[in-house]
Formats: structure tokens, C-alpha cells, sequence
């Protein structure tokens, strides 16, 4: 079998070695309930109250600001719909993006259902969200602005500190999803203005199943999950030990090397995307150029699909993303690709690759070598390109 | 996710390309579902005599395109159109749930280009309707219980 | 340091050895993520299958009724807020039971905020619920019946069979939390008449931060937590793989021999339970005598207060639990038992042991030559106890 | 969870008993709450000159209630009523938040048995109270901010 050469960190990632050993003890030996009071326990508690200043000092918050969640996607619907809920008296107006993750725009769309007005923001060509229109959707009501750190698709990187500004400036609170841009990008929650912000464990090589949700002391925060005492009563449930301490250790790793790191990959992004740009015709990036995460290239490649591109590539052990409908089974192409104005056909085509920490300069090359040859297959067989040649030639 | 089949069909497509001069050519799906199909026909006697395709869709579009082909090759016209998707389908071992509409479509697009050989010549085949615009209309794929 | 005597297996078990193994395949080496379409992605895609498979036959269900959460208690507030919104149109009375866990009561407290009205049964002096009661309590705005299998404090197993077919007959959904009751007793959902059940990974020695709500298929079940298409749409969120594989490792090895450990822990309660009794003097068993979890005893102590007890039982080794609300801060005692009657100064001063795997017959023994003077002690500080004597001597 | 000091005073309470014939007994908190105390004071020429306690209660509880007679021990009854709860949890290097009421208590229980002491004896102390039925009616524990 030929090595794999995985692409796709912004799907997922690896738990790293030292995470793995440092979530170990908590499985079979130190596995006390954090509430229990006997001194069994106190190893699980005290890892967990670690945990929770290693991340919290990680984003810049307060210890007591930290709950621990069962993933982003909790984090997102506990942040919006807690919001939403401890705030209806003020207003009903929230004000979003239309390339948030689906775990934002869903969140929001339910909310829609129940008496809550939504605004989606447009992005422009790169992804970025416009700040104008933003400024003149707020309104005497809105109490909410959630709007991504770094898509997840295309890699654009918003405008956060303005954002935070804005909504300070008008008292809305915001909160923003920052799955993809933790580990990648500085991120603090005082210097950005940021309200509440949500984050996932296994997408900077911790776990999976774990996430945080950051809110700011004087946010009105109302539990989402009901039950026990936990998390400072907002958060029932059992405590996820490892996972958490696995979630920490992965987040002190990332941020450590982070600036040397993000560089590295910012290299290899920027010398792949040149490179397939000038070996395949009909390409093009999308996302922003330069604001845009140091480990994402998403290149749509006219006339062909994106989900046959991804056999071909995974035939050739190479493991990527795509827009493409056809990878979700539903019909539409991502909405990110559609809200960037491509058209539809274009955003069928496109191929996202997410740099890691074990990527290097021969994997490019490598998937360089290995999509030259798949796109001329998959465009010699495509009526799309046979109507364009010949209308063209 | 796929059988050996269709990654068969899908990295050896049968029948892939074009016909100069066709006697019928049919193209079905749009872009915004992420596949269209054409089908090119030489046929004579009422027989397939050749046949070849062009897809831009997915690893299912392509197989079921391919193996389409395959199944109405030197078959009469009556004969390919008793050619169900499910016939399609079953001939590449099965196809995913989420993928069974690319196996309409072939269907539609060997219909649409033999629609398109009995305008040209002027037959009228009893059952055949033009080709839709959106093969997909009709289908939602959700499912509640 | 003297070995630990973990008698505290209701609060959280330890992970298994070959749970753990199951899992660590899917932290470092097939980590990925079970949407992707890449062939290296199917590994982490048919585990999560096949653990969902697993889980579905422990308790007689379909696989497609298996929704993985993030806990037992997210498995609650899915299926009673899920229910409430579903079938809100149909009526908004929900009945439960006064010796809820509270994932339940405050996911019922929580809609009573919203319109709901909460009937909460009573339950006699053992703990089991009024099924008379029950039945009257029945209307034609009910929706849902949510009463637990098993209590986590008292040990005492409801007559869930009963309350499934007066559910049927009255055409009203019924869930039960299951959390405390799977790998002790036989629980299998067509049998039972349960329409929802809930699960939690950690108290069968899976991992923590894991669970699953099961939903007939006929229940129209919203999505809770919203985002991806994960879970056929129903719950979003990266599923947490190695914990999902290891959860249903540990339900196959708990049900492989539950008969016999089952028989054999309920023979060391029973052994533990008539030692305590009988050398401890005004001292009494709380829950009922046979209806009960096969691995819980849990006895008051007059005249004593329960974390006192817990922390000169800790001095000796032995984890235990209470129920006195001390041990959580607050200043009410278990909810359980006051519900079974209890006056509030012997309900301070309850002890839980739960037994487990690991428990033997020294660990009885032991526990019961600490207990002994422990309760003299802390009776001779008691002023209660001072009272007791001159009024009664 | 507890410091040293409140697992010594815990585990080793000091002056823990009764006395027979007291100048003065409080007892203050109630069953409901978890915990319940009670003070002995032996009185000559306005000093303590014994002190003993029994308490149900949590080990903060005991804890403290060990702690306070300690201080007290030899007092004058006026430098006795200036030991604060506050002066009683430092003295034991601390309390968990969740256990600040039980020096309250312990202050409280010091203060019904001087009560008790000075009502025996026809004296009145300025400032001083009669116990209340229940000191923790004031106190909300939720961390709402
Ligand atoms: C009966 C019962 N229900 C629900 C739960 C909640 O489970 P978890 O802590 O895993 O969320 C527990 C345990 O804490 C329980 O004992
Ligand atoms: C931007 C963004 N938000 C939220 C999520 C959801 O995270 P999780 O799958 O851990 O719930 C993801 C990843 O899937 C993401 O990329």
C-alpha cells in the first residue's frame, strides 16, 4: 500500500503523542468523578482546573470564563441560543454571515423558527464579510453578532478586532467560531473584543468530542445542557477528563510553536496554490490571498467535479476536501463557494487541502504530480469542457 | 463507499467520448446539482451500433454513464429503452442511497439522446417523452420517519 | 500511601483495559473524520458504524435509533426538550418523577419556564413510583412520560415494563434514563415499551464525555444540538470516535457477563448491607430491599452528617458518596431522599456505596471495620446524638 | 478541598465534649441545613475558662467549631465576641467559598452561649443579640454575575 498524504487537518486532526500520554492517567488510573470530595478524586479535579487556565490563558481569558463543551458544535448552538435566550427581552435580532459553519447557520435558522429575526451578512469575492452593511444591520434590537474567525472552506480570515469594535461601540455582544483559527492565529478574546468564542479540540490535535465555549464574565450565560453542578452550573454532565486535559495539552503544544509553524505552512500554501495555478488552466483560488489561514489553498478547477477529483486524488493516497455537493450527498454545492458569487458548476470543482504539521514540500509536489493528470482525465470526459472547447477553439 | 464496480467503471469508464455525426445525442442534469450527462448514438437498423458519453458529476455519474453504455450497446432501441436505472444500478453491484439519482440520469440521458435520434428521423416511439429539463425536481432525499 | 477502596462506581467507573485498547487506534492512527469520503476516513466511518450496531443489539433496538451525544445528560435534555418541541402541537404536559436525576428535573424545571407544565410523581417510602398516580396524572395534552430506570442514589429499579404499556395504551411517549441501569440489568426497549432511553459511556467502564439517546422511529425527533449532516441530520458535531468504539466495547463486555457479575455484586451488598445494619445501631437502608441495582447500598446514619463521614472514610481509603449536601455545597439534601421521606437531619447523614468489577468481599469487610468507629466518633461530637441519649436514656 | 489545618482540627478536634452545669450553652443552625452546633462555656470573673463543643456538621463544620473554642479559651466574654467568623477561617489557613458558613456558624454558636451565659446571670452586653433561628437565611450561594 502506498502512504497516505493527508490533507484535510481542517476536517480533522491526529491527537499527537504527548497529547495521547497526557490523556492516559485519566482513563484507568486517575479516572475519579471531579466532583466527588474524596482525595481519589482530587487528581481529576485539579487536571481539570489546569485544564482550564492552560486554555484559558491560551485565549487571554479568565479561568472562570472557560465551559467545557462536548464539541464546537455545542459551543456554537450553546453561544447562540444561550444568547438569544437570556437576552430576548432586549431584542430579537441577531446578525450572522452567510459562510458561518453549518453549526452557526442551522443554530440560527432554528432560532428563526422561534420568533427570532436573523440577518445573513454578504461576503465579498474573498469571503470577507462587509463591515458597512454589517454597521447598518445593527438595530435597536440586535443583541447578537456571530461572525467566524477563519472559514473552515476558504480560509478567509475576517476583520475580527473591527468587528469586536463595532459591536462594543453599539452594545451587541459578539461572539465568533474560532474552530479553525485556534492554533493557527493569535487569538485573544480582550485584544479582539470578543464576547463569547467557540472552539474544538480535535481540530489543533487534541481529541475529538471536546470543545470550549468562552464567555465573558458579564455575559448573561444560561445553561444550554441542564443537569448537574458542573462547569459553575451552566454545563451539566460528567466532566470529559482526558478529553479535556487531551483538549489543553494540544492547545499549550499548538500555541508554542505556533508562529514558526503557521509560517512554515504559510510557505508550503503559498508555493502549492503557485503551483497547481501554473500547471492546471482554468483554476482558480478562492478565498482571500493574504488574509486567509496559513494552512488552507481551496482551488476551483473549471468543468469538472469535485467529488470524482477526490477518488482520483484518494487513489493516488492523497486525502483532500471539496465544495462539491456531491460529497455531502444533497444536491448543493457549498454555500460558502455559492456566497463568494461562484457559479454553480465552479463551485462543483473545487478542492480544498489543509496543511498539518507533518505536511511537507514533497507532499506538494506529489499532489502537484498526481492532479495535473486527474483534472486532464476528468476534463477529457466532461461534456462542459467539450462545449467550452468548442465554442472556444 | 462504492463497490469495486464503480470504482471499476469509474477509473476504466467503457465508452467514454464522443460520436462525429451522431444519429442522436442527449444531454440531461445541470450544473447546480453537480451532474450533467450526454450520450451520443450511431445507430442503425434501430440498432445501437455505437454508443459513447460524456459526464461532469461524480464517481456514480461517471459508473452509472459508463456502464449505461455498456448495457444498450448492439441492443435494439426498444431494448435499451426497457433499461431501467435500477437494471443500471444493479449491473455495478449497487449504488450508495445518496447516489441513486445518477443512476436517473443515465437513464434520462440514453432517453433524451434517443428522443433526439426519432426527432431527427422522424419516428414516433410509443412511451417516450421528451427529455425534462431537471431530472432532479423530484426527489428530496431527507429522511424523516 | 494504603490502597484505595473505590466504592463509588454510580458516580464514574474507570475505563477498561481493553475498552482503552479499542480506542487508541482511533486518537493517532485512524483519525478520520467518518464524513470524509477518502478511503482512509473509512476506518473511523465503519467503527462508528459497527459500535452503533453493537449498541443498538445491547438493547434491542434498530441502528438507526442510536443517536451518539456528548454525555448522559445531553441524552436527557435531547429527549425531553426534543419531544417538548416536536410535539409541542399535540399538548405541553410532561409527567416525571420526584426522584429524577437532575439532567431530568432541570431539563422539566427548564420548560417549565417555557410554557410547559411538569407534573412531578411521588414515589413511596422505597422509592418506586405511584403508578395509580401516574395514571390519573395522564391528560390530553400529555406528551411525554420521562421516569428513570434506576435511581443513582437509591438504587431502586422502577416498574419501567408497567409504565411503558400504560405509556402505550394512553398513546403517550415514554423515555427513560437508562444511565444508571445498562450492564446491571437487562434492558431492551421492545420489550420494555420505551420509546427514548438514555445512556452515558462512563458508568459501564466506557470513557466519559460519551453517550446516546435511543429514539424509536417513529418518535419525530428534532435535532437538539444543530451543525453537520452527522447522526442522519439529528445531531451535529465531528463524532467523537474513539469514545463512541469504546463505549460500545465496554456495553459488550458488561452485557457479556453481566448475569454473573450482576449476581455475584449482589451478593457482596447484600453481605455489606446486613453487616452494616447489624453492627451499626440506628441505622437504616434507604431504597427498596430487592428492586434495587444489584450494585448499590445505601444506608443512614442518624444523629451523623454525611461528608464528615466521607472524609474519615477517605482518611481510611474507601471512596464513597452521600447524599448530604454538604458534599456539593449547597444546603439542601438529596432530593431522592427527601422524596422517600426522610426528615432532613437523617438525610444528611447518608452513605452511598456502589460496588463494582473490582469490588470483593475484603473490600466488605474492610469498609465495615472502618464504618464502625467512624460513626461512634462523629456520634459522640453530635449534638443531635446528645439529645437522643438524654431524651431516650 | 480543606487546608491542613481544617483536616487537623477535623480529625483532632480540640476541646470537643460537654460540660456539666454550664454558665452558658448555645446551639444554633438547624438539621435542614446540614449542620448543627453547640457551645459550652464555663465562666469565672468574665473569662472562659473552658470551652467545649459538639457539632453536626460537615468537616468545616467541626472544624471550626474545634477552631473557635480554641480561641476563645481564657478570653475575656469581650474579647471573645470580637473573634469573627472571618478570624476563625484564617486561623484554620482558610475555607472552601462553598464552606464560609460554617464559621458563621461558629460565631454565631460562640455568641448563643455567651447569650445564654449573660441572660443567666442578669448581665447585659452592648451589641449583643439574641440568636437567630436560623443563620443561614441570608446566604444565596449562586455565582450569577
Ligand atoms: C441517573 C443518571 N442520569 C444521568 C446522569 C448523567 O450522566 P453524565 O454525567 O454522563 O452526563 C447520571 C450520572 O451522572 C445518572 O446517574
Ligand atoms: C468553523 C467550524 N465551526 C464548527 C465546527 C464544528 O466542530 P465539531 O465538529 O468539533 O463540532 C467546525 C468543524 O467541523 C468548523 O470548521
Amino acid at each position: 500500500m502506498k502512504e497516505t498524504i493527508y490533507l484535510d487537518h481542517a476536517a480533522t486532526t491526529p491527537v499527537k503523542q504527548e497529547v495521547l500520554e497526557a490523556m492516559l492517567p485519566f482513563f484507568t488510573e486517575s479516572f475519579g468523578n471531579p466532583s466527588s470530595i474524596y482525595s481519589f478524586a482530587q487528581d481529576s479535579k485539579q487536571a481539570l482546573e489546569e485544564a482550564r487556565e492552560t486554555i484559558a490563558k491560551g485565549i487571554g481569558a479568565l479561568d472562570r470564563e472557560i465551559y467545557f463543551t462536548g464539541s464546537g458544535t455545542e459551543a456554537d448552538n450553546w453561544a447562540i441560543k444561550g444568547v438569544a435566550e437570556s437576552y430576548r427581552s432586549k431584542g430579537n435580532h441577531i446578525i450572522t454571515s452567510k459562510v458561518e459553519h453549518h453549526a452557526v447557520l442551522h443554530a440560527c435558522e432554528y432560532l428563526e423558527k422561534n420568533g427570532f429575526e436573523v440577518t445573513y451578512l454578504d461576503v465579498d469575492a474573498d469571503g470577507i464579510v462587509d463591515l458597512e452593511q454589517l454597521k447598518s444591520s445593527i438595530k435597536d434590537t440586535t443583541i447578537l453578532i456571530t461572525i467566524m474567525f477563519a472559514n473552515n472552506e476558504i480560509g478567509t480570515v475576517q476583520p475580527i478586532r473591527e468587528i469586536g469594535r463595532i459591536a462594543k461601540e453599539r452594545g451587541v455582544l459578539f461572539h465568533t467560531d474560532a474552530v479553525q483559527a485556534i492554533g493557527h492565529v493569535p487569538v485573544d478574546v480582550n485584544d479582539l473584543g470578543v464576547d463569547l468564542l467557540s472552539i474544538s479540540g480535535h481540530k489543533f490535535y487534541g481529541p475529538k468530542g471536546v470543545g470550549v465555549l468562552y464567555a465573558r464574565k458579564t455575559v448573561k450565560l444560561k445553561a444550554f445542557i441542564h443537569g448537574g453542578g458542573q462547569e459553575r452550573g451552566r454545563r451539566g454532565g460528567t466532566e470529559n477528563v482526558p478529553g479535556i486535559v487531551g483538549m489543553a495539552k494540544a492547545m499549550e503544544l499548538a500555541l508554542a510553536d505556533m508562529e514558526e509553524e503557521s509560517a512554515r505552512q504559510r510557505e508550503l500554501r503559498d508555493y502549492v496554490k503557485e503551483r497547481i495555478l501554473e500547471k492546471v488552466p482554468y483554476a482558480r483560488l478562492n478565498g482571500h490571498p493574504e488574509k486567509r489561514l496559513p494552512n488552507n489553498v481551496n482551488i476551483s478547477f473549471r468543468f469538472i467535479e469535485g467529488e470524482s477529483l477526490l477518488i482520483m486524488l484518494d487513489m493516488k493516497g492523497i486525502c483532500a476536501s471539496s465544495g462539491s455537493a456531491c460529497t455531502s450527498g444533497s444536491l448543493d454545492p457549498s454555500h460558502v463557494l455559492l456566497a463568494i458569487g461562484l457559479p454553480h458548476e465552479i463551485a462543483h470543482g473545487s478542492l480544498r487541502i489543509s496543511l498539518g504539521e507533518s505536511s511537507t514540500r514533497e507532499d506538494m509536489d506529489t499532489l502537484v504530480e498526481a492532479l495535473v493528470p486527474i483534472v486532464e482525465k476528468l476534463r477529457a470526459m466532461s461534456p462542459l469542457y467539450e462545449d467550452f472547447v468548442k465554442n472556444n477553439g | 463507499m462504492y463497490s469495486e464496480k464503480v470504482m471499476d467503471h469509474f477509473t476504466n469508464p467503457r465508452n467514454m467520448g464522443e460520436i462525429e455525426n451522431a444519429d442522436g445525442v442527449g444531454t440531461v442534469g445541470n450544473a447546480k446539482c453537480g451532474d450533467i450527462m450526454r450520450i451520443y448514438l450511431k445507430v442503425e437498423n434501430n440498432v445501437i451500433q455505437d454508443v459513447r458519453f460524456k459526464t461532469f458529476g461524480c464517481g456514480a455519474a461517471v459508473a452509472t454513464s459508463s456502464m449505461a453504455t455498456e448495457l444498450v450497446k448492439g441492443k435494439t432501441i426498444q431494448q435499451a429503452l426497457e433499461i431501467t436505472n435500477a437494471a443500471v444500478a444493479e449491473a455495478l453491484d449497487g449504488l450508495p442511497k445518496a447516489k441513486v439519482h445518477c443512476s436517473l440520469l443515465a437513464e434520462e440521458a440514453l432517453h433524451a439522446a434517443i428522443w433526439d435520434y426519432a426527432q431527427k428521423n422522424g419516428i414516433v416511439i410509443e412511451g417516450l417523452e421528451p427529455p425534462k429539463e431537471d431530472i432532479h425536481e423530484e426527489e428530496e432525499d431527507e429522511d424523516e420517519d
